[in-house]
């Protein structure tokens, strides 16, 4: 134990006793629960994890270290502390992932179809809390999510930040509410919608049925918020949020996955001026990633196909995407779609990008700080710092290697998931 | 009335030894061995069971106020011994030794068994409609289904069920008994245990009336042809015994005149040779072997139908259909008819009850939708036909046996006796499925298969079930 | 009913204090005796009358002690078996000939459903041929507002209360039609919007004079019906939460109702469950019969199933007449066999949480119904 | 220097007769050596910076380049900075083939030679991710399939690619499609049965005609010579008919010849079970048919909870390409996840994994996912292959890197179970089959590379504004 204390080892150090034997791989622990906490200035940890490595994504990787957690709070983080307590020891720590694109949604019931621009409803109302997804995606690591709707409308509505476990209710697991406005570009925006064959049968035939439709409305819903930012009579609903993301209070995450729905989006941005632009599933960002840079506009990649072809509008990612954008400077975050396969989590969708030619602090990066910067939600999760949020993943090796896995994960300072074989 | 060559010839079968089928390799294998339970007898005759010897676990004692040795029949403050996984002993007082396991409770009477169920088997098996005669559910039985559903049958006190493969097919194959909550060894009890038809039930249509009655009268001919088939082997075994004597007898003539016929044979070569004709062998004329009749699996079942030796299962509703059945099954006098369903079947009361034909029924529960041939049942047939002297049968149809004693509560509303509802759960399915001598009831000899309840047999709750050998608390 | 079956002493005093024999019984006037007398879930009277006349219960209590006070003239009905209340059920659309959803818009708060309510029509018979007297007349799940219900009974065509409740949906049948809204967004977000402008029957229901009726099914659907109902500070009967056992603490404190589905066969372990927390935390549940495709006698059947799984027999008995009652605002006129409530009484063969007990007779505001034998099909 | 065809063609058909594996090498007489900073056998330790000699298509040589003597006339391949590693043995695959099962329910006469596609995109990912052996079967939706085939992902014909011709039988316990598990069993009982009546009959009528023509002699007064029986009599350890001897083979129908010559013990048998109610009938129907020696279960992977009649049996097992088996209990709503190779391997059962898909997850992703479960990289690694290739019969031929083995190995940039491991190149039987630089679709998918006549196909784009620069 380095000479910095730990914590006030004279305080009533009340914290959770956890009998242990963790031999390589085959961890088995029962949680004792703690004596009532005694008021104490100092903060009651009541929880220890070391690791031969912890990987913090805010800079520094410390070689041996332990990190004490208090309430859902991480209390220290101590490099050079072996695994000689009761707490728990393992191969390897790292931030618990966000995921920005996890589409685990009611399909479509969870958006508004019934018109084209609908920015006032906040989606998180459509959300099930319930559904198993949520909990396979916290068993892979995953601790945060930006909750997205089905991309059936253009402007589709207010996207909010969400734990992936705890209790089911918004209440208990918002981190942020309405931090940003979803929209879509690419074929998904007009999936479904008819031209009038005589009289406007439904509420499809009234919507856009091209690419270039979809763009109109995405224009015209922009430059009406410009004119009622001016105007007093040209306001309408939703038109304040949309001012909000001219404005860059707001991010505006927008689905383009070919080359021709990037460009339209960052065409746009530089029409109107979208100062926080992050396109999500830019399977095919690696074609122009000088549109990117120049626009200084973020992107989330889709999950890695095996031969490239990913399902949106079958844009083609290389595997080199994340690397070609980091190395020119662009924030790039990865994303499962809400995948928990061995084959297909979000653990093993960094493990493609470094063999894409990410380095591991990078794929690291990919799938914790950068895309907690880009949702706004850097102060509270997203890296290892004092204050954050206890959001942990435990691995038995190497992040992202295929040949380790999750064997813990920590979510608001609890150990929620621990694998048994 | 049996034809006389039959008679004749089924004396002689039983005389030639091996019963015929087991000349050709049946495919389905020999029926399950286990030590307690001895093949289903000829005639259901009450053998002692053989007596085990003395087993190394020890022996268990159940004693409650009241033990249902037989339907009507209470025993109060009595005990029951239990060894090897049979009953031993029923009575007062018994004695004990130390390291006997006691179990204490209200109530002990027989373990429930669904006599028409789908539980054990892969819901496909259950509605395959491509099944044969031969087809057999216990090669479909495994310990691996859905657990849920067994071990809820298991504590609602249903220890057996009579499983069926393709219960909607027009023929559906040989049923089985199943222990459905059972490991792999206990799981199938009897592999034969019934041939199962239907006759005018939707399989996707109902077809019209002709088409419905029409089944009745084929089910009628391929009983007479399994009679017949049956009677073919009985003849080709008489023929053949009969030829290969003949055969036999001829040889031996042949061997002793060879030196004779040799020497004939030497003469007419050399005058063959001396006229310089070409020497012609004497022709050789036996009489031909009898053919073997080919070996049809599906048929053999039938035969085994026609002969009284498989009860067979019909699952019909409507009035029609019944009226056609009964007529069509008229003349096998040792066919054992069940008959399913039996919507419609009150007018047919006293001929039922006459022919001594069984009826099972499944009790409609509130809530659950009865339609196609189903629509119109009502629950008060259970009191019209019992009053008629029908021995009647109530089962879930399903993979929910656990629901059997809440189905045997609304035939009770249904005008049935209770007495006979727990008849009908126990020792009457027991006695149609040829279980009657190990299964059914608590008596000495008979196979440990009991409920040990807190109240009376259908209103109280099992709190530990005696089965497959070992008691389980529940 | 063996929850506690009061000696006749004790409940004789109890009710004889009601004002029974303060005006004189009229010509038609008519005792009912029967073994069990179930005042409601908690009280079974043993060996106990009931005189009726006009349509109204005048007195209960034992046969020993009012017997003797009747006049020969009136008519005496011995029963060997039960007598209990008529079965309320919580929700039903009985008698909607046209159809229980407008399709004219998703918003029709103000629609009155008792207009399309027909009290001859024959599935009302199949109602009461089971036992359930009254129920809350309500709409289908076709739209977010389907109208404002009533409570009427299923002979004779009286209506307890012409107006009683705003039935909401937001459950997907509600949002599949081809109109705003298409999703829960929206939905809510439309719904907390004439909440807050308080128009109509919306604003009747904040005030108060209307109750609210929210239709749901899946977890999450309860789960937003309650986040929308704490925003908005109202309380409602959650139509169809039969997972409402895992809110139980947060509906019991906010002061919600609940109206299952009908329990039957092959019903899964999980809603006895969710029964037993209601009853645990004391949340009033009921049973409804507008989401169900089976008959009417699937609401004792159900009630029957869950006391033979152990759950408290009083608290059942309760869920289908005295619990529904309160939830539709109409005790003081059924649910219960008391004096001043109405006639509305049903003869069994035996205990009606028994599955062998079948229904003899019904009468409805005094008058005996044409009762089908056996159960209702 | 090529080998005028007609010779290649009769050193396969000797082969076929021969029925050992004679490999036609590409080049008679062709060396190779292969240097590698560390070179895994799986035949004992790694050897560091090792050397391996190839000749004729086999390894001659192998061990530190201290101690082993290099031909001078041998090219030379990898260096310092590779890892060399045995080529990976997919145990069963019915990948390849344009369709991969007829409809009739028992078709044993059928052969994979008919249906493989030599260019299918499978055989090219094989060589990529290094499989360099591939068990060919047929499908699980039948009763009783064809033959199938061992084969190389490399050749242009079927003959080419063939190390062992009309290798193995699939047999289904697992309904086909229509049927159920009643009628399944039933219709491959019925398939045995009607081969064992059919061969009863057969013989009787042949025992008869025997017993005819002696009576005929002895009535004619003439001696009978003693023939030489036409057929041979029936082995295996299944059932036999009696008299068989009698019979020739040729009269035996050849659409049920196969069967009998499994019930001989003359093929090796895949069962695939699809559930674990599969397991116990499959173990009995090998035994019952004399199959048990020579059968491999092919398993879904909730058969993991038969594991225990599996382990009895003695069986080895091929597992199903989802290494983790999730269980939803139906009342408590509960996940339960179970890794499956886990339990075979707590058990000693022998198990090969399969490759999860043909690129990315191939059998380097099994094996290194069956590490980071707690297995040790020999044990994960010999699962894909040296215990496969003794499942499909060729331990002595491919699997670890030994002297007299076939020379198939992978030249990696780094050990095979990393993540960032690439395969350089495949060497099978002595030649190189794949180098990545000149993979066209690998460099598309890694470096962004688009292929020249894709590119055209692809985005024809109009010529883009001024303002961007990188393209």
């Amino acid at each position: 134990m380095s000479d910095r204390t730990l914590f006030q080892l004279g305080a009533p150090l009340l914290f959770g006793a956890l009998s242990l034997t963790a031999n390589a791989g085959e961890i088995t622990w029962e949680v004792v629960e703690t004596a009532e906490p005694v008021e104490a200035s100092a903060p009651v940890v009541k929880l220890l994890l070391s690791a031969d490595k912890i990987y913090t994504a805010a800079g520094d990787v410390i070689d041996g270290g332990t990190i004490a957690i208090a309430g859902s709070k991480i209390a220290a983080v101590v490099p050079g502390a072996s695994g000689d307590h009761e707490g728990l020891h393992v191969g390897a720590i790292t931030p618990g992932m966000v995921d920005l694109s996890p589409r685990i949604h009611l399909a479509d019931l969870s958006v508004e179809e019934s018109s084209e621009t609908i920015p006032y409803l906040s989606t998180t109302d459509g959300i099930d809390l319930f559904d198993k997804r949520w909990e396979r995606l916290l068993r892979t690591g995953v601790t945060s999510v930006m909750y997205t709707p089905a991309d059936e409308a253009c402007i589709g509505g207010m996207m909010a930040v969400l734990k992936t476990g705890g209790e089911p209710s918004i209440e208990d697991r918002l981190v942020e509410a309405d931090v940003a406005l979803r929209g879509a570009f690419g074929s998904h925006a007009s999936r479904g919608n008819h031209p009038v064959y005589g009289r406007p049968t439904d509420h499809f035939s009234r919507r856009p049925t091209t690419r270039m439709g979809t763009e109109w409305v995405h224009r015209k819903s922009f430059y009406d918020a410009l004119a009622a930012m001016k105007n007093e009579e040209r306001q309408f609903e939703g038109w304040e949020i949309l001012a909000s993301v001219l404005e860059g209070e707001r991010p505006y995450f927008v689905q383009a996955s070919a080359t021709q729905d990037i460009r339209t989006a960052i065409y746009l941005k530089e029409e109107v001026g979208l100062p926080l632009l992050v396109v999500d599933a830019a399977a095919e960002a690696w074609k122009e990633p000088g549109l990117l840079v120049r626009s200084g506009t973020a992107a989330v990649l889709p999950p890695h196909a095996p031969q490239g072809r990913t399902a949106i509008d079958n844009g083609f990612l290389a595997w080199n995407t994340a690397k070609t954008l980091v190395d020119l400077g662009v924030p790039v975050a990865l994303s499962s779609h809400g995948q928990s396969s061995v084959t297909g989590q979000l653990g093993a969708q960094a493990g493609y990008a470094m063999r894409g030619g990410l380095t591991r602090d990078e794929a690291i990066a990919a799938v914790t700080i950068t895309p907690a910067r880009l949702a706004g939600v850097d102060d509270r999760v997203g890296s290892i710092e004092v204050g954050k949020d206890a959001d942990l993943i435990l691995w038995s090796g190497e992040p992202f290697a295929a040949t380790s896995r999750v064997v813990g994960v920590v979510l608001n300072g609890e150990v929620v998931f621990t694998s048994s074989n | 009335m049996l034809p006389t060559s039959l008679t004749r010839s089924l004396t002689l079968l039983l005389a030639v030894g091996a019963p015929l089928w087991a000349l050709t390799d049946d495919p389905a294998p020999a029926p399950v061995e286990t030590p307690e339970e001895t093949p289903a007898p000829e005639e259901p005759v009450e053998e002692e069971p053989v007596e085990v010897v003395a087993p190394a676990e020890p022996a268990t004692l159940l004693r409650a106020e009241r033990v249902h040795v037989r339907p009507g029949e209470v025993l109060e403050n009595a005990e029951v011994l239990i060894r090897g996984g049979f009953i031993v002993a029923v009575g007062q007082g018994l004695e004990v030794d130390e390291d006997t396991i006691i179990v204490e409770g209200k109530e002990v009477c027989a373990g429930f068994i669904d006599p028409w169920s789908t539980l054990g088997i892969d819901s496909a098996s259950a509605s395959d409609l491509g099944t044969e005669a031969s087809t057999a559910t216990a090669k479909a039985a495994s310990p691996f289904g859905e657990k849920y559903a067994r071990q809820w049958a298991r504590e609602a006190g249903v220890l057996m069920t009579r499983t069926q493969v393709g219960q909607n097919a027009f023929v559906g194959g040989l049923g089985a008994i199943l222990r459905p909550s059972a490991s792999a060894e206990h799981l199938v009890v009897l592999d034969d245990a019934n041939l199962n038809v239907t006759c005018g039930v939707s399989r996707g249509g109902r077809g019209d009336v002709f088409d419905r009655v029409m089944e009745a009268d084929r089910i009628g001919s391929m009983i007479s042809g399994g009679l017949s088939y049956r009677e073919a082997q009985v003849e080709y075994a008489y023929e053949l015994k009969e030829w290969e004597a003949a055969i036999a007898e001829k040889e031996a003539e042949l061997e002793k005149d060879f030196k004779k016929a040799k020497k004939d044979r030497e003469k007419e070569i050399e005058k063959a040779e001396e006229k310089d004709k070409e020497f012609k062998e004497e022709r050789y004329k036996e009489d031909k072997r009898p053919r073997t009749p080919r070996y049809d699996a599906d048929s053999e079942v039938f035969a085994r139908v026609a002969h009284g030796e498989l009860p067979l299962v019909v699952e019909a509703h409507g009035a029609a259909e019944l009226r056609a059945l009964l007529a069509a099954t008229e003349g096998f006098g040792r066919l054992r008819l069940v008959i399913s369903g039996a919507t419609g079947a009150a007018p047919f009361a006293k001929q039922l009850a006459e022919r001594d034909i069984a009826v099972l029924l499944q009790p409609l529960a509130p809530g659950a939708r009865a339609n196609g041939e189903r629509s119109g049942f009502d629950n008060s047939l259970f009191g019209t036909l019992a009053e008629a002297g029908v021995e009647v049968l109530i089962g879930t149809g399903g993979d929910r046996a656990a629901d059997l004693p809440i189905l045997a509560h609304l035939a009770i509303a249904g005008g049935l006796e209770r007495e006979a509802a727990f008849e009908a759960l126990t020792l009457g399915a027991a006695r149609t499925f040829d279980l009657a001598d190990r299964f059914g009831s608590v008596e000495v000899g008979k196979v440990a298969e009991l409920l040990v309840l807190d109240g009376a047999p259908l209103q109280g709750r099992p709190t530990h079930v005696f089965t497959a050998g070992e008691v389980v608390e529940l | 009913m063996g929850i506690s079956t009061l000696t006749s002493a004790l409940a004789g005093a109890l009710l004889l204090a009601a004002p029974a024999a303060a005006e004189t019984p009229s010509a038609e006037a008519f005792a009912l005796i029967a073994d069990h007398v179930a005042v409601d879930g908690g009280t079974v009277i043993e060996n106990g009358l009931v005189l009726v006349d006009g349509g109204k219960i005048l007195a209960v209590g034992p046969a020993a002690d009012l017997q003797g006070t009747l006049a020969d003239t009136i008519r005496v009905i011995e029963h060997e078996g039960w007598l209990t209340a008529g079965i309320v059920a919580a929700n039903g659309t009985y008698g909607m000939v046209s159809g229980a959803d407008d399709s004219t818009r998703a918003f029709l708060g103000d629609l009155e459903l008792r207009d399309g309510f027909d009290p001859d029509d024959s599935s009302l018979a199949k109602a009461t041929g089971a036992g359930v007297t009254s129920f809350g007349l309500t709409s289908g799940r076709g739209n977010v507002a389907g109208g404002t219900g009533a409570v009427v009974k299923t002979s004779g065509g009286t209506m307890l209360n012409e107006s009683s409740h705003l039935a909401l949906c937001l459950a997907p049948p509600a949002l599949r039609g081809n109109r705003f809204p298409t999703s829960y967004a929206g939905a809510v977000h439309a719904v907390e919007a004439r909440f807050t402008e308080g128009q109509g029957a919306f604003g009747k229901v904040v005030a108060g004079e209307l109750g609210l009726e929210v239709a749901v099914s899946a977890r999450h659907e309860i789960r937003r019906a309650l986040d929308l109902l704490k925003r908005t500070g109202l309380k409602a009967t959650l139509r169809g939460a039969d997972r409402a056992g895992d809110f139980a603490p947060e509906l019991a404190e906010a002061g919600h109702a609940v109206a299952l589905s009908p329990l039957g066969m092959g019903t899964s372990p999980w809603r006895y469950e969710s029964i037993t927390a209601l009853v645990e935390a004391g949340v009033p549940f009921a049973f409804g019969l507008a989401d169900t495709g089976s008959g009417a006698d699937c609401l004792r059947f159900g009630a029957a199933l869950a006391a033979r799984e152990g759950i408290d027999r009083g608290a059942l008995w309760n869920s289908l007449t005295a619990s529904p009652a309160a939830m539709l605002g109409v005790s003081g006129r059924v649910g219960r066999v008391a004096a001043g409530l109405d006639a509305d009484l049903v003869l069994w063969s035996g205990d009606p949480l028994e599955l062998t007990t079948t229904l003899e007779a019904v009468y409805v505001d005094g008058a005996q119904v044409e009762a089908t034998e056996g159960d209702a099909k | 220097m090529t080998i005028p065809r007609t010779l290649v063609q009769g050193a396969l058909c000797a082969s076929l007769l021969l029925g050992s594996l004679q490999v036609a090498d590409a080049a008679a007489g062709d060396k190779l050596v292969i240097e590698a900073g560390r070179i895994i056998t799986q035949a004992g330790d790694d050897i560091v910076d090792g050397v391996i000699v190839i000749e004729n298509g086999r390894i001659t040589a192998i061990g530190a380049a201290a101690d082993v003597e290099k031909p001078w006339d041998a090219p030379v391949l990898g260096g310092p900075d590779f890892v060399a590693s045995p080529g990976f043995v997919e145990a069963h695959s019915d990948s390849g083939m344009d369709r991969s099962n007829e409809n009739l329910d028992v078709t044993p006469f059928l052969n994979v030679r008919d249906s493989i596609d030599p260019v299918s995109f499978y055989f090219e990912d094989c060589k990529r991710w290094g499989i360099t052996t591939i068990n060919v079967q047929q499908g699980n939706n039948t009763v009783v399939a064809g033959n199938g085939r061992i084969v190389k992902p490399t050749g242009m014909t079927v003959e080419e690619m063939t190390m062992r011709p009309n290798y193995g039988f699939k047999i289904s316990i697992a309904p086909k499609g229509g049927k159920s598990r009643a009628t399944q069993r039933q219709a491959l009982e019925r398939a045995f049965g009607d081969l064992r009546s059919e061969l009863e009959e057969l013989a009787t009528d042949a025992q008869e005609t025997k017993d005819y023509e002696r009576r005929e002699a002895l009535a004619q007064g003439r001696d009978l010579e003693e023939g030489k029986a036409p057929g041979r009599a029936m082995t295996g350890t299944g059932w036999k008919v009696e008299g068989l001897e009698n019979v020739d083979r040729a009269e035996i129908d050849e659409k049920i010849l196969p069967l009998l010559e499994m019930v001989e013990g003359r093929h090796d048998v895949f069962l695939y079970c699809g559930a674990p109610m599969d397991v116990q009938p499959a173990i009995d129907f090998a035994a019952k048919n004399g199959l048990t020696a020579r059968t491999t279960l092919v398993l879904d992977n909730s058969c993991w909870k038969a594991a225990d009649a599996i382990a009895a049996s003695g069986l080895s097992v091929v597992l199903d390409s989802n290494l983790v088996h999730v269980e939803t209990d139906v009342v408590t709503e509960e996940e339960t996840e179970t890794f499956v190779p886990g339990v075979f391997a707590e058990k000693g059962i022998p198990f090969a994994l399969s490759s999860a898909n043909s690129s990315t997850n191939s059998l380097w992703f099994q094996a290194a996912v069956c590490v980071g479960h707690g297995m040790s990289p020999k044990d994960a690694m010999a699962a894909v292959t040296t215990t496969a290739a003794e499942i499909i019969g060729l331990g002595d031929q491919v699997g670890s890197l030994e002297v007299g083995k076939l020379a198939n190995v992978l030249l990696l940039t780094g050990d095979p179970l990393d993540m960032t491991s690439f395969v350089e190149q495949a060497v099978v039987e002595g030649s190189v089959i794949y180098d990545r630089t000149k993979d066209v679709r690998n460099k598309h998918l890694y470096e962004g590379v688009e292929p020249r006549g894709a590119a055209a196909v692809e985005t024809e784009e109009a010529e883009l504004p001024s303002k961007d620069d990188a393209k």
